[in-house]
């Protein structure tokens, strides 16, 4: 069931042809705002990473449709594997702003206390947002496992795995749609294909004619979908999810879209991306399609759209001041979480730390005894 | 008390875990209807149904990313990887993943999971049917490895190992798999991880082993008795997080030590005991540390009885020590 | 261009049906000399092993055409990356039965001095059969790298890459094929699906409708071929070689056949092999299909294979006697070729070893001063 | 000669090796038109052709596969690994493959290739973007493993890897790629593997190091010094093969040894250091044998300047030995 053409359901000028809407109008301008969420932290980020207050970030423009409208189609109750470009996946299921921007600052309140770079999310609540991993498509087998678990027990929820074109060529994509498809897993595999894994464009990474055809190298179902239209996102992760849901097993989705910005605050793109092509990306930007989508249900005017980004800056920029004022780790978190329990061996190196921080005075070691 | 080998006392343990714990699931390459290649696992399917005990893809790191998964969603995954020799493409899994969840999510994933394999010589399987790689492991914050060398400890450990919150690797001296036998109670039980176990006390040299070399050092102890020497043999059982106070004190006890394992010698298991008694007690030594273990080279096959450190070249660093 | 039915050239009853063979009557002998060299071989290992003179065998009944077929389609400066079932193409490159049993039992004059076990031969000579490795599928991209040296270089030769369904779910499956793809690399993908890796049956390796359709995840041609008609292998292989050499890059080739004995001499397949299914498979023996063709053409008689059949079980009787004569390595076998040049570390560690055996006389060691 | 930082260094070598051997190529992730990710392959896409040094797709098995492939059949591969975090999708075809081929062929096929990586800490890279992996990779044998920590030798020594006949694991700390300058020859030469550099001599304590840790305990030394303590400073530059003798004859100088790295301490290559003190010369160390490494920990980020040894530490460790 590969689908050449890629899947669409908002035309560039925002008509949907008859097609059947399954989201309420709140529900519409949620995804709405979970987008214009995302630009308003990539931007601020960025900014804060050009002034040194934080270290990095991954942008996020033109992929917004892609994420939003794969999230939309989960349950609560789903797990997304994502990878590290997927943080709207968590805005659109409610993980508030300021529990990211504690983790692009890496300080005490961060889930991870501060251990990985920014943009490494983990969230438990209010949906299973894994643990993001910077290895590429390790990720992807987990996802298979996890649900693996689910199917066992007879629980009707999926694993949402998330990664891009370059995550193709990983040794997780090949294990983990292997065992997916041999054990029927409640999986959706979703490719966001970019255009480039950092540099290497789509046709170094592979020969194959398309992402979603390697589906076939595994037996299950593969779909290409325009990743630029929220409502064609959300409709073929929809179907995947239900199928797998069924017992239908895994299927994979190749989600066309293109990252406008660099790989991340580090990449300078204009060295191996064409101009021309950027531009003709220009032209498809998803938020601004699904605007013309919204203004034709009368849903949508410039002037609400401004009122709603400057609402979203300021939710960002809130959340900003709240995690610079959030104090950095304690030197406990480097030995904490470890293992369950705190070994010996790590509470003596922890002591000893401890030790000659306080001796030499160090104040970002935290005050007091060391507590573990 | 029943008597088993040790890989029957595994085979034991599976079952009792599985038993008592219906999130406990077993799998890996061939452990289906073969009952694995060592017949670890003989008996698993029929008693507790294919989805509990089966077969997989001829995938190391789809074994283990799956198992991680799993153990994050509420099972209790104990996988088998073939032999150790084969761990490496799960290298990635285990290091990067199941070692650093727990750490990287603030506690909020976390992967227990057991990891069963068999490991080390003596079975003429050459370079890649014979190594140990546990010192690649125990370099590796957040793992746990453990080596059992009787058929008590391994069914004692490894449930342990499966009622353990953290990612343990369970590493199986393949030579002792029927090589060994011993009682060992029915039902359940656990010996506890991060402890010592002392085969034989002595008051002029200890010797650190475990696993497969654990009988090749009593071995070698008999023979020094013979000729005077006393020693004190440590079975360390848990290398990672180890005993480190225990094995301080058994070689301070004597002031002269020796250890042994199979794997090669350079930034091997061994130079850690050794760098922690130069660390900390090198003032109670009355000896150089030394250490048998196999050569700086990939396992051979045909001299696999020279590569391997036998009783003969045990003793023989015992007495240098003895001596000194 | 994967081809649902396999491709056969040989009907069960060995007409050819109009077919073109392109092999004189003696390639046509000695290609199944070559198959009865490794029938006697199999049986020979089979006997050393029961009778405890050698460790460890691999069996290959049933799996000699495929063998065979694909080695006709090599010139002698093609490299084949063999896995451990494939010596029957050394032998058919003029590889002498006694330089594998020398491995077979791993004495002074294996080329890997005793250092592998059984079935692990290493040749450089009439052909590369390079080194085999235990560990499945790592040996596929390095076809792929010792390809693009070719390729780079502006050679005609191919590599040919073997191995079996449980390696397509390796590691080295996936980045091979996706490498050799983009970079068009001369190289002849061939998977031997005998039905089973160990005891895991095709159905719980691969959810997908066949090996070969995993071509079309890499964008390469796939192809499906009787692996017990010699001629049909050797069709499918040549043509893919003739691709590659004229710069049309990879192409995946499965076989089907059938491993007809244990996966060795450890392995009990009964626990795992339907008998039936040993039984369908044993009617199709590639063997003797092969004799129903050469005696269609008037090179066969029951009396010429007895014959031939003898005299091969003649030379592997002598390799045995030549290979068991021969002395195991001496002690220096396990300190050299670690590095090109020896080590001082390991020099002592050598110099300890020799001076420990000489002092407790152990002949194994070798006499004399240690040598290196 | 021209001031060079150290990836301009590699940059050098990598030019002048693909210069004057028309069989060296180079690739891996990002490395053709943004000239990787640190940018130490700029420029060599232009002058050598997308045929010599170009982009692969995102696999690090595949990556190193094929460069054993290459290195079999003639050609000379110098493979990137973009952070030595991500080698361990390749950590099979190194440790079995690379490491073993010469081995298990008889000398009939080898693997003459560099792996090149920036490993170590430094940059807030956290879990995923500052290990030091070392340890794996010298518990192997059949590898040689290289660590520069200045420019000079950064260029000779990859120089001397290309040349060499083994598979060689070159780890550029990627701490000092811009931090440390100096002036480097121009053209071809190279340094030899297994030598060991002394820093800076002395007669009180001898401190070994290596890579990132370099400038860090020449700081140490130079605090010592004012208190009174002369430090003998050595970069290990190759530590595997090591030059046992030289670091014996270092240690036995001044009796008191500190082993600095920043890997974790447990099994990490500090303790082989140790160990081989404990087994030859222990009757000549007047002190502990001091460690001073990363926790035993993942590597965290915000608080990556505790974990990573800093001059604090050393001299902490220094002062230690010298007055025990
Ligand atoms: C195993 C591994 N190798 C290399 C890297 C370095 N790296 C980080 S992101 C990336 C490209 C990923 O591309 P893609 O999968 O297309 O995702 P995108 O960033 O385009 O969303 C690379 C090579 C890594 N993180 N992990
Ligand atoms: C990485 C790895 N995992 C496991 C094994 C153990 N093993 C040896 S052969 C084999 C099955 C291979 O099956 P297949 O690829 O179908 O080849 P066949 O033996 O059928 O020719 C397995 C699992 C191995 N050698 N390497
Ligand atoms: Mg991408
Ligand atoms: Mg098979």
């Amino acid at each position: 069931m590969t689908i050449a053409e890629p899947l669409q359901v908002i035309a560039q000028d925002g008509s949907t042809a008859g097609f059947q809407v399954d989201l309420s109008n709140d529900a519409l301008l949620h995804c709405y705002r979970t987008m214009l969420l995302v630009r308003a932290f990539d931007d601020v980020c960025l900014k804060l990473q050009r002034s040194g207050r934080i270290g990095f970030s991954i942008p996020n423009k033109g992929v917004e449709a892609c994420q939003v409208g794969a999230a939309s189609a989960l349950e609560k109750t789903d797990w997304i594997f994502p990878s590290y470009r997927d943080f709207g996946m968590a805005l659109y299921h409610g993980v508030k702003p300021v529990e990211m921007m504690h983790n692009m600052f890496g300080n005490d309140r961060d889930s991870a206390r501060g251990r990985q770079m920014p943009v490494h999310f983990s969230f438990v609540q209010p949906i299973h947002f894994v643990s993001i991993s910077s290895p590429i498509g390790t990720h992807i087998p987990q996802a298979v496992g996890a649900a693996y678990a689910m199917k066992l027990r007879g629980e009707k929820q999926v694993c949402l795995a998330s990664f891009g074109d370059g995550g193709t060529s990983s040794l997780g994509f090949h294990s983990g749609l292997n065992f997916a498809a041999v054990w029927k897993a409640p999986v959706v595999f979703l490719c966001q294909n970019n255009g480039y894994a950092i540099s290497c464009p789509s046709e170094e990474q592979t020969a194959s004619e398309s992402y979603a055809v390697k589906a076939k190298a595994y037996g299950m179902p593969g779909v290409i979908v325009d990743g630029n239209d929220l409502l064609a996102m959300r409709k073929v992760v929809k179907e995947a999810c239900d199928r797998a849901r069924a017992g239908g097993g895994p299927t994979l989705v190749e989600a066309k879209t293109f990252r406008m910005g660099g790989h991340s605050t580090s990449d300078d793109p204009t060295r191996y991306v064409p101009k021309e092509l950027v531009e003709s990306w220009a032209k498809k930007d998803p938020v601004a399609r699904f605007e013309r989508f919204l203004a034709s249900r009368k849903l949508w005017t410039p002037e609400k759209g401004a009122l709603l980004a400057e609402d979203c800056t300021r939710e960002i920029t809130a959340a900003v001041g709240e995690a610079e004022a959030t104090p950095a780790p304690v030197l406990e978190s480097i030995f904490s979480d470890v293992y369950a329990t705190l070994p010996p061996h790590l509470r003596r190196q922890g002591q000893a730390a401890f030790d000659l921080a306080a001796r030499v005075g160090d104040a970002a070691a935290g005050g007091g005894k060391f507590p573990l | 008390m029943p008597t088993l080998t040790l890989v029957q006392a595994v085979n034991d343990a599976l079952k009792t875990a599985m038993r008592r714990d219906p999130t406990v699931i077993h799998f890996g390459e061939d452990v289906g209807p073969k009952g694995g290649v060592f017949l670890a696992s003989d008996g698993l399917t029929k008693e507790f149904g294919k989805a509990r005990n089966f077969d997989t893809p001829l995938s190391e790191d789809g074994i283990i990313g799956t198992a991680i998964g799993m153990a994050m969603n509420g099972l209790k995954p104990v996988a088998e990887i073939q032999f150790q020799d084969f761990i490496f493409p799960a290298f990635d899994q285990i290091v990067s993943e199941a070692a650093k969840l727990r750490y990287r999510s603030g506690g909020q994933y976390t992967a227990p999971m057991v990891i069963r394999t068999p490991y080390g010589g003596g079975i003429r399987g050459g370079l890649y049917h014979s190594q140990s790689g546990e010192a690649y492991f125990c370099h590796t914050p957040g793992l746990k490895v453990v080596v059992p060398s009787t058929p008590e400890d391994a069914k004692g450990l490894l449930l342990a190992s499966i009622e353990d919150p953290d990612p343990v690797l369970f590493l199986e001296p393949k030579a002792l798999y029927r090589q060994v036998k011993g009682e060992v109670p029915e039902g359940f039980y656990t010996t506890p991880l991060s402890t010592l176990r002392t085969v034989r006390t002595g008051k002029d040299v200890t010797v650190f082993c475990y696993g497969a070399m654990v009988p090749v050092c009593s071995k070698a102890a008999e023979q020094a008795a013979e000729k005077g020497i006393d020693c004190l043999i440590v079975d360390l059982r848990t290398l990672l997080p180890l005993d480190e106070e225990g094995v301080l004190e058994a070689a301070r006890q004597t002031g002269r030590v020796v250890i042994v394992h199979e794997a090669p010698r350079f930034c091997g298991f061994g130079a850690e005991i050794s760098a922690m008694i130069a660390e900390n007690i090198i003032e109670y030594m009355e000896a150089p540390v030394a250490r048998v273990t196999g050569f700086d080279t990939p396992f051979p096959n045909t001299l696999e009885h020279h590569y391997m450190p036998d009783a003969r070249r045990v003793l023989d660093a015992i007495e240098h020590v003895a001596k000194f």
